[in-house]
């Protein structure tokens, strides 16, 4: 790989922050991470190198970072400050916003129902349970207007609107 | 008649060996010294260290004084320490400094110990009714002690105390002390004194895992220990006897794991500097792990950045991975977790392999470093100055050691973060700046002691007088029948008279002596106590008060013979025993020669090889102390590499300014005279007479000087190399090229794209400089930086093995990264390639990270081609016989307890000559050699010591065995003369020389053939008790 | 490669043969002296010195004698060298000593042409005049020690020399060969390029070597190391023990004459003739008390112990001190099996180089662990 | 006091169980509820925090503004609902563009936020607000010769300076001290601090990775513990570590993992006495044999 | 009829092994009173000759204890002292005295529990060899030299203080 093709700005656009620059590979955000366990290993540390790096193809393609649990403990470890839960969540947004079809279906839930899973439908349960009606956003349409009609002043749901709109 | 000037006394502040070294070098050049501890016992941290690096022992005694040795301890550091001019006060603080320069008002407090230790026998009867029991503070809480304890176990005497904190006053231990010294209310003593100057050496605190947040991940079992705890578990005198048992069940730990940069390291917890010593220590421990747990033992380092800077510490590094086999991984490691069968369990990720391993130990020892701040913020509220930007004291900015108030100096590792070497250095570097300071003001010396020699009485027939201090009769032990005893002493063939008396060491006691010894007919004396080694020298001066001579007198310690587990017998016969001992003694004393010490004819000049900075700091340090410098210089220009080449360095120094300055001091000087292009040729002589022959380059004549003694800063240069393609492209350059071209602006960077640096060019690897050269990843990062501000845009990458940027320059480092500059690492064994295309060089390398092939083609490939000795320094070490290494540079006394000095006396080292180093420790080497040469040549009386060797010419054949024997080169063969000499202040009394020689031409008068077959005669005297088995 | 002259003479002539070789180098200037065993106008063999040409005559090199060790003699006139040039004809033992010297600065060789000759053995000094007196001359004890017996009239070669490896002497500039170069002739070898030069000013030609020398010199060594490892091995049955050495050295009466003798002894005085050993009468009885008698004079096996000590290192195993004992007791083999034991646990050969280090003089930091078998 | 309850989805929608347990112990202990109409989704880290900040953080703003209406400070029980608030919050707090910017988009509810209202956990209120001796004071019945082991959300730990209110994030201890406050041994065990395998992504992208994590933690449980129940204060970790010892079972082909797990809250619930078919009905390990310890006891 | 108790010789260097003595001694570390320390500047400084000595004189072992390699005050004073005791060594087999009877062994100053064990063990050893062939003496016999001196009245010596 040669770095005269790597974009040597990348990380400004991804996590800019001088919290990054910190970074001197020690590897302590690994050590403990739960989805480093997984398989991709999520490789926190080295996603790092490679926003430093500006590798933007490897970036684009890597689906670790979705893998993090967020637990944040690479962030309590970090002996340098870097911030790697924040770094992971930049990486994902900079993924988002340069491939649609990274846009997690949560959000279109979300959009549509307020939760991403259907909230308080469960009425007979919760009866029995001595429960009250719970007055969750989706039991209030006018409320769940207002939502999305906010959400659409957001950047990836209005870029993405068609994913949003069609009935 | 005008008023005594008064005796120039010092503060000692902390008695950790940099301040116990500093109160030797005073102390022995006549200054008073009080040398306090906040702890119960001196010794610091090393009363801890059964071993240090390089040579995985203690050796703590080579810091003991050479010449006059028998005035100062002849016995191990670790016992402690017994010199007239040194008031030891341990348990004492520092409360508060008022007055100025020169005329210091101290406060000191006192805290009670609530036992007499000038009474107490060390014996610890107390110790065995005390019902309390807490961890042992010394034993980092592996074993237990009680509420009454020895702070340190294994110290003699032993200073006893009680820990109030613990202490039930159930008053057992008054019941049972058999000297009644306990006093459970004692109090506090604040007292006032009046010092000249002052010396801070309270060291810094040490990280704790008690103490930290970032430890407490690891806190999950008694087998994770600090690497200082790990000490006393291997320790001879610790936790195991030496063995390797893990703390919580006691099984032999066979994987041990180190984990480094414990507290260090670590921008999140306010840390973010490097301890230095801490990657030494792991592979010294590490490596004794292995020696004393066998071969099955594993041993794992998990580390960053492996800082081995130091002299000898890559060779040290190589061996402990080549030979012992330590297995180094680079990967810092979140926690630990416990087995069920408590072992520890720890999971890391393997670059190379981009794999995760889960590795179990026995083990895990936390490299914890040194917490400074905390202390120096204290200090410097207690001092009346602000602390600095480091949030350490504020210091001269070329002499570490020299607080910006005058006549307070600090040494060790509150100067920052210190290793040994660098400790001990800066104890004789502020001893050093202390005598500069006190020579200015109106104090004066105290006063050797002058007690004429008694004639010698040794053609006499022997007769001895014995004296014996019945005083151990009153321990609970004791089963001495003193007049029995004496009876049978009296009997003994050349016994003269036998007195017994009470109490020697009370004043009274010695008047009793001395009035009983001066009307004596006998000419030997023997006077039987405790502890001699307390008062040897007092007792050495009655003696001759009395009319004895000083050689013809011997102590023997009484109290050892009632109380060493060693010479006990079943029948418990202490008389007898009593009786045999002091009989060896006897036939010993019944033979020895009269000697005499002999005072050296000293030449007050010096003789300072190199122009360098240090050279120049050295001899002008010298200068003005009224020392007459002979300043030889080969160039015709002054300031050395330092001064001639580097305009400013990272910290802020400006060397080529700080050079010129120095030069105009040192030409004014009229005590220094420089001798430009002019080079030595031979030197013959010892210390306090040399004759050394200058060549002088321009004139092409030799001329001579004489002096008394001589330092060696000969200084060093930028290394040179052939790898890389250097040589082949303009676009390659050294590190100094570039600075160079960057000051002058013949080197734009401003259009460039990409910058690549290679560290360790040459350097670190067995064909080549074998060391570290200290100085390059601190150049490279500041000509990094120097590139980022002209051209932000600037890619810069810092091709590196490790980055040594240790102690505070860590800042640099962080800094460096802050503004872009990119650190990739790489191995000795996958170097970075370099070829041309059409003229310009292209990188290939590992990225180790992402463990891919990365390609970069700079505009600039610039090369860290380290430190070279100076070629010249061959020739100068053959002129003074002085040993050269491998690489070139000096070989000192000892690395760590002797880093200035050579084994000859009265030859020492300063700055690159001795190892590649910054200019601040080149300074601080400076000083301290120049200390070491001052001491020599200030005037005062320097004798040889009593028992030297000697040559019987009548009976030698001059096979010149003693000659290639003599570790310290005190022997040489005199053609002209055709005779072995002795060069008596070199001479330690080794005794090689004497075994080497078949005849005894060799011998050590007062360890004659004769006298020790004597004591082997007695030793052998049968025994009742032994009797063959039938 | 072959470096030979070769030297015919007819019977009864080789002495003469030699003698003008000598005078030859002396007047051509290839030496100012020659140290060589001369017959003595009286009676016996002796080193001389010679310094006259005209007086080589008396030349008898290989008269089976050595009544000093030559290494002695070397010494005291090389010790503190004269700067003139000396030939000097020397047996094994003699160099092999000479050589320990070297080392310990007791002798210098920079000025001397050292000439080695083969050596078949050697009788004791009143044996040697008494076999004279009966007429045998040198060459007819090569004669009929070549043919493999030395022993003639009840005397017999001493018993160093029957089991001495070194017949043939190295270290040296020429070598006087007679072993295995046929009965009428004898060879002079170059060793070194002092030695060539020698002979080429001496006028000598250079050729090849004697057919036979070789093979015979390795059959007389090998019979000599066998008779070394049976004399050795008989010993060691015999001394096993602290007993057996008191019995060997009961008459032992401190008159020191071995280390006079010996070569490598090289004190100007010994220590136990020093002060150092000078007792008080205390003393004794101490030691008499120690065990309840002691015997009379002191110190005996204690010297002969020390004396091992000292110079077991060196020890060529040239059996002066046997020869020298007024008691007539065998010290030589007692010296010579110590000597084997300690000179092999340094892999180390007295005399056998210049170059190799005597073993006290140098040390490793990592070595000989298994002295004290601890590994930190 | 009166808190501002967020509920988050799962616990409403799957373990209803869990919030009838804290509907009903909170009051006892003077904890009185509010309920937050209207809420959204936290949001999940999944979701709008993984895409752009105006959507994040509106969303947070959205909820915030509800409780800060009602003058109340917040509490939530499910972990990253938690965690994800309080981050939302942080940033909201501590950068006056943003808040303007999340202002503006919510201005069409009508309400405005000035990030008055705090994200509170649940476990941290009960610690600190009510204190363990309260609890033991208030409860009837007690959980003594139960042994349990406590499972802390990463949530309430990390980042310390956001979201921890332990002394030590590293030695967490207050589930444990509520827990001993209901009577109960709480054994120490190696794995106490990992992860439980169940959140985000990681269970989805590598199953069988998570469920090995998850194993490891329960295998150290048995072997190390007495544990009769598992104590959780984050609805994830409840429902993962729930159902994962019945796939585990099935995996494995033994039936070794049967450790209930409550949610603290149930197991406050069931000491004051409350119905155990309202408070702790909903599970994959029967809970049964503590309950009937706890109810005989 | 007491049991055979070896004698043992231990030349000690002052800078280690013999601080180590001192160190057990004050940590009542007791050890069998069968050695008989005489102190040396140095391991290298122990000539043959006193190791002869104490054999005839009838030691049943000696032991020389110095520094570790690398840690000798005098440099390397023990290593040449290591070289001579192999030649020693070598000398006494020859005649009957067993190496197990001569000992060097590396003590350092902080190492008083190791000269324990040392001892112990050496003793032990000598005690399985019985007495040296060197050590001829006839038990139970009296030696002026060294009986406990009886008791005498005070007024016998001069007594002050």
């Amino acid at each position: 790989m040669d770095f005269s093709s790597s974009d040597k700005d990348l990380w400004k656009q991804i996590y800019n922050t001088k919290d990054l620059l910190h970074c001197f590979n020690c590897s302590t955000c690994l050590s403990g991470c739960p989805a480093s366990h997984g398989d991709p290993p999520l490789l926190v540390r080295n996603l790092a190198r490679m926003v430093v790096y500006g590798l933007e193809e490897d970036l684009l393609n890597d689906d670790t970072p979705w893998a993090c649990v967020s637990c944040s403990r690479c962030e309590e470890m970090c002996p340098m400050d870097v911030k790697p839960f924040e770094m992971i969540l930049a990486i994902r947004r900079w993924q988002t916003l340069n491939d649609e079809t990274r846009v997690p279906t949560a959000i279109v839930e979300i959009y549509k129902r307020g939760y991403t899973q259907s909230v308080g439908t469960n009425t007979e349960l919760r009866k029995s349970l001595g429960l009250p009606e719970l007055q969750t956003i989706t039991k209030m349409p006018e409320m769940l207007k207002l939502y999305q009609e906010m959400l659409m002043k957001t950047p990836v749901v209005s870029e993405n609107d068609y994913m949003f709109n069609e009935e | 008649m005008a008023e005594k000037k008064p005796t120039g006394t010092v503060l000692v502040a902390g008695a950790g060996v940099s301040g116990i070294k500093a109160a030797i070098e005073l102390a022995e050049i006549g200054y008073k010294v009080l040398l306090t501890d906040a702890s119960p016992q001196i010794g610091g941290i090393l009363a801890k260290l059964d071993n240090q690096f390089p040579t995985d022992h203690c050796g703590m005694c080579r810091m003991l004084p050479l010449v006059g040795r028998e005035y100062a301890s002849q016995y191990c550091m670790r016992k402690g320490l017994y010199h007239e001019n040194i008031e030891i006060l341990p348990f004492t603080e520092l409360k508060s400094v008022e007055g100025d320069a020169g005329n210091y008002t101290i406060e000191l407090l006192q805290k009670a110990r609530y036992i007499d230790t000038d009474k107490c026998n060390g014996l610890g009867e107390c110790i065995k009714v005390c019902p309390v029991e807490v961890g042992d503070e010394f034993n980092h809480g592996l074993t237990k002690r009680k509420a009454v304890y020895k702070p340190v176990p294994h110290n003699t005497p032993q200073m006893l105390l009680i820990d109030m904190a613990a202490c039930t006053k159930c008053g057992e231990c008054v019941k049972v002390c058999p000297t009644n010294v306990i006093n459970l209310e004692a109090e506090d003593e604040l007292s006032t004194r009046q010092v000249h100057a002052i010396i801070l050496a309270s060291g810094v605190k040490l990280y704790n895992l008690e103490e930290f947040e970032d430890a407490k991940s690891w806190a999950v079992s008694p087998d994770v220990v600090s690497s200082l705890a790990f000490e006393r578990i291997i320790s001879g005198s610790g936790t195991f006897d030496g063995t390797i048992k893990r703390p919580s069940d006691g099984k032999a730990a066979k994987k041990i794991a180190w984990i480094q940069c414990m507290g260090s390291r670590n921008r999140r917890q306010k840390r973010d500097y490097c301890s230095s010593i801490c990657c030494m220590f792991a592979l010294k421990e590490a490596v004794l792990a292995k020696e004393k747990g066998g071969d099955d033992v594993e041993t794992t380092i998990f580390y960053m950045d492996m800082r081995t800077f130091g002299k000898d510490f890559y060779q040290y590094y190589e061996k402990a991975v080549d030979e012992h086999g330590v297995k180094l991984i680079r990967c810092r490691v979140q926690g630990v977790m416990l087995n069920p069968d408590k072992s520890l369990s720890m999971r890391y990720f393997d670059s190379e392999t981009q794999e995760f391993f889960v590795v179990d130990y026995d083990m895990v020892v936390l490299s914890t470093g040194q917490v400074p701040y905390e202390t120096h913020k204290k200090l410097a509220d207690l001092l009346h100055v602000a602390i600095n930007a480091q949030g350490l004291l504020p210091t001269d900015p070329y002499e570490k050691v020299k607080l910006i108030k005058p006549g307070m100096f600090l040494c060790g590792s509150l100067m920052g973060l210190t290793d040994l070497s660098e400790a001990i250095s800066s104890g004789i570097a502020a001893a050093g700046q202390v005598s500069r300071f006190l020579s200015g003001i109106d104090v004066t010396l105290l006063e050797e002691e002058e007690i004429p020699e008694p004639t010698a009485k040794d053609r006499d027939e022997p007769l001895i007088s014995i004296v014996l201090c019945k005083c151990s009769e009153k321990a609970k032990e004791s089963s001495v029948d003193f007049n029995a005893l004496g009876a049978g002493l009296k009997k003994l063939n050349s016994v003269g008279e036998v007195n017994i008396i009470d109490m020697v060491c009370s004043d009274e006691g010695k008047q009793t002596v001395l009035d009983l010894l001066s009307k004596s007919k006998c000419n030997r004396l023997l006077i039987g106590a405790c502890h001699p080694f307390m008062y040897r020298k007092s007792l050495k001066n009655l003696a001759k008060k009395a009319g004895f001579s000083a050689s013809l007198f011997e102590i023997i310690d009484l109290s050892s013979i009632v109380h060493k587990g060693f010479f006990e017998s079943e029948t418990k016969d202490q008389t007898r025993l009593a009786y045999n001992e002091i009989r060896a003694v006897i036939e010993n004393l019944k033979l020895k020669p009269a000697l005499h010490v002999e005072t050296l004819p000293i030449n007050p000049a010096a003789l300072v090889v190199g122009g360098g900075i240090a050279g120049m700091h050295a001899a002008f340090s010298l200068a003005q102390r009224g020392v007459k410098v002979h300043l030889v210089e080969k160039s015709d220009t002054l300031g050395g590499y330092a001064g001639t080449k580097i305009e400013h360095t990272i910290d802020g120094l400006t060397p080529i300014s700080m050079a010129k300055d120095l030069t105009i001091k040192v030409l004014e000087h009229k005590h220094i005279t420089l001798y430009k292009n002019c080079e030595v040729v031979a030197t013959q002589g010892s210390l306090g007479a040399f004759e050394t022959k200058i060549r002088d380059l321009a004139k092409e004549e030799n001329f001579y000087l004489n002096h008394g003694a001589a330092i060696i800063a000969t200084g060093g240069h930028e290394g040179v190399t052939a790898e890389y393609e250097y040589g082949n492209s303009d676009q390659i350059l050294t590190q100094a090229e570039l600075k160079d071209g960057l000051t002058t602006g013949e080197i734009d960077v401003g259009e460039a794209e990409t910058i690549v640096m290679i560290q360790c060019v040459g350097s670190r690897q067995k064909d080549g400089r074998e060391y570290c050269s200290r100085i390059c990843c601190i150049g490279a990062i500041a000509n990094a930086l120097t590139i980022k501000e002209k051209n932000p845009e600037a890619r810069v990458f810092i091709l590196y093995r490790d980055v040594m940027t240790y102690g505070f320059a860590e800042q640099y480092y962080t800094q460096a990264r802050l503004a872009g500059i990119i650190f990739v690492s790489y191995s000795l064994e996958n170097k970075p390639k370099v070829e041309l295309k059409d003229g310009s060089p292209v990188i290939t390398f590992t990225e180790p990270v992402l463990n891919s092939e990365m390609q970069l083609s700079p505009d600039y490939l610039i090369l860290s081609t380290g430190v070279d000795a100076e070629a010249s320094n061959r020739d100068v070490g053959k002129a003074f016989s002085l040993p050269v290494n491998g690489d070139g540079f000096f070989v000192e006394a000892d690395s760590k307890w002797r880093p200035v000095e050579f084994l000859k006396v009265g030859l020492y080292v300063a700055g690159v000559a001795h190892s590649p180093m910054t200019l601040k420790d080149a300074i601080l080497q400076a000083e301290a050699a120049a200390h070491k040469t001052y001491a020599y040549l200030s005037g005062r009386k320097i004798h040889t010591a009593h028992v030297i060797s000697k040559v019987h010419h009548a009976i030698c054949v001059k096979c010149q065995r003693c000659v290639d024997i003599c570790p310290y080169g005190a022997r040489s063969y005199d053609e002209v003369l055709d005779r072995i000499i002795v060069d008596g202040a070199t001479c330690q009394a080794c005794g090689m020389c004497g075994v080497a020689c078949q005849n005894n031409a060799a011998e050590i008068m007062g360890f004659s053939d004769k006298q020790i077959m004597a004591v082997i005669d007695a030793r052998l005297y049968r025994d009742p008790v032994a009797t063959t088995a039938q | 490669m072959a470096n030979f002259t070769k030297l015919s003479f007819k019977k009864g002539e080789l002495n003469q043969k030699l003698a003008d070789l000598f005078k030859g180098m002396m007047e051509k200037g290839v030496v100012d002296a020659l140290l060589a065993p001369m017959i003595q106008p009286k009676r016996g063999v002796m080193l001389t010195l010679v310094t006259d040409p005209s007086l080589v005559g008396a030349i008898d090199p290989f008269a089976p004698v050595v009544p000093v060790n030559g290494a002695r003699i070397a010494s005291s006139i090389t010790g503190k060298p004269s700067g003139r040039k000396t030939a000097m004809v020397l047996r094994s033992c003699e160099i092999r000593a000479l050589v320990e010297l070297c080392k310990l600065k007791q002798a210098h060789l920079d000025d001397v042409l050292l000439i080695g000759m083969d050596c078949l053995g050697r009788y004791e000094n009143l044996d040697f005049i008494k076999l004279r007196a009966e007429g045998q001359s040198s060459e007819a004890f090569i004669e009929k020690a070549l043919a493999g017996n030395t022993e003639s009239g009840g005397c017999d070669v001493s018993g160093a020399c029957k089991i001495c490896e070194f017949p043939v002497a190295d270290n040296v500039d020429l070598r006087l060969c007679i072993i295995g170069t046929g009965s009428d002739a004898l060879y002079i070898e170059s060793l070194t390029p002092k030695g060539d030069k020698a002979l080429e000013t001496a006028g000598l030609g250079i050729g090849e070597a004697p057919a036979g020398r070789e093979a015979a010199v390795q059959q007389l060594v090998k019979k000599r190391k066998d008779a070394c490892d049976a004399a050795f091995a008989q010993y060691r049955e015999s001394t096993p023990s602290v007993d057996a050495l008191e019995d060997r050295l009961a008459n032992c009466i401190n008159c020191y004459n071995c280390r006079v003798a010996c070569p490598v002894c090289y004190c100007k005085e010994c220590v136990f003739v020093t002060d150092t050993f000078r007792h008080n009468g205390d003393q004794y009885m101490g030691w008499a008390d120690t065990f309840g008698t002691l015997k009379m004079p002191t110190d005996t096996i204690f010297y002969h112990l020390t004396r091992m000590s000292h110079m077991s290192l060196f020890c060529v195993g040239c059996g002066q001190c046997t020869s020298a004992c007024p008691n007539s007791i065998d010290l030589m083999p007692m010296f010579k099996a110590v000597a084997q034991k300690t000179q092999a646990r340094f892999d180390y050969q007295a005399g056998r180089s210049h170059e190799e280090k005597q073993p006290l003089t140098v040390f490793e930091n990592d070595e000989l662990v298994e002295v004290t078998g601890q590994i930190k | 006091m009166e808190l501002c309850l967020f509920l988050g989805c799962n616990t409403p929608a799957i373990r209803p169980d869990v919030e009838r347990a804290i509907r009903a112990t909170m009051p006892e202990l003077g904890v009185d509820l509010a309920d937050a109409e209207g809420y959204v989704c936290c949001p999940a880290f999944g979701s709008f925090p993984s895409t752009d900040d105006d959507s994040y953080l509106a969303s947070s703003g959205w909820n915030l503004s509800i409780a800060e209406a009602k003058g109340l400070d917040i509490m939530v029980q499910c972990g990253s609902c938690y965690s994800s608030l309080r981050m939302g919050r942080d940033h909201l707090a501590h950068d006056e563009e943003k808040l303007a910017r999340v202002n503006e988009l919510i201005e069409l509810t009508g309400r405005k936020l000035e990030c008055k209202t705090k994200v509170r956990h649940i476990s941290e209120i009960l610690y600190n607000e009510v204190g363990a001796e309260k609890i033991s004071r208030s409860i009837k019945k007690n959980l003594s010769g139960l042994h349990g082991i406590v499972q802390y959300p990463c949530h309430t730990l990390f980042p310390s300076e956001i979201v921890g209110f332990e002394e030590s994030p590293r030695e967490p201890k207050a589930l444990r001290i509520l827990t001993e406050a209901l009577g109960a041994t709480v054994d120490h065990y190696s794995r106490e601090l990992q992860c439980c395998g169940g959140a985000g992504g990681f269970s989805k992208s590598s199953p069988a990775e998570a469920t090995e994590f998850a194993k490891t933690k329960l295998d150290a449980i048995i072997e190390e513990t007495k544990a009769d129940f598992i104590v959780v204060s984050c609805i994830t970790c409840l429902m993962y570590l729930d159902n994962i010892q019945k796939k585990l079972n099935e995996v494995e082909g033994t039936d070794k993992y049967h450790i209930p797990v409550f949610d603290y809250n149930q197991l406050l619930a069931l000491c004051m006495e409350f119905d155990p078919r309202q408070v702790a009905s909903i599970c994959t390990v029967p809970r049964n044999k503590v309950i009937d310890k706890i109810m005989a006891g | 009829m007491s049991e055979f108790e070896p004698k043992i010789v231990g030349f000690f260097c002052n800078w280690c092994t013999f601080t180590a003595a001192d160190l057990a001694g004050t940590s009542r570390l007791s050890y069998p009173h069968n050695i008989k320390i005489i102190r040396m500047m140095c391991s290298g400084m122990v000539d043959p000759k006193y190791v002869i000595k104490a054999f005839l004189n009838g030691a049943d072992g000696v032991l020389i204890g110095g520094c570790w390699p690398g840690d000798c005050h005098y440099i390397n004073g023990n290593l040449k002292a290591r070289r001579r005791v192999a030649m020693l060594t070598e000398i006494l087999k020859e005649y009957g005295i067993d190496e197990k009877r001569f000992w060097l062994r590396w003590i350092a100053a902080s190492e008083g529990t190791m000269l324990r064990e040392v001892v112990n063990e050496m003793t032990a050893k000598l005690k399985e060899l019985g007495p040296s062939p060197l050590n001829r003496e006839t038990p139970g016999k009296k030696t002026p030299g060294n009986e406990t001196p009886e008791k005498v009245n005070p007024e016998k010596v001069k007594m002050i203080g």
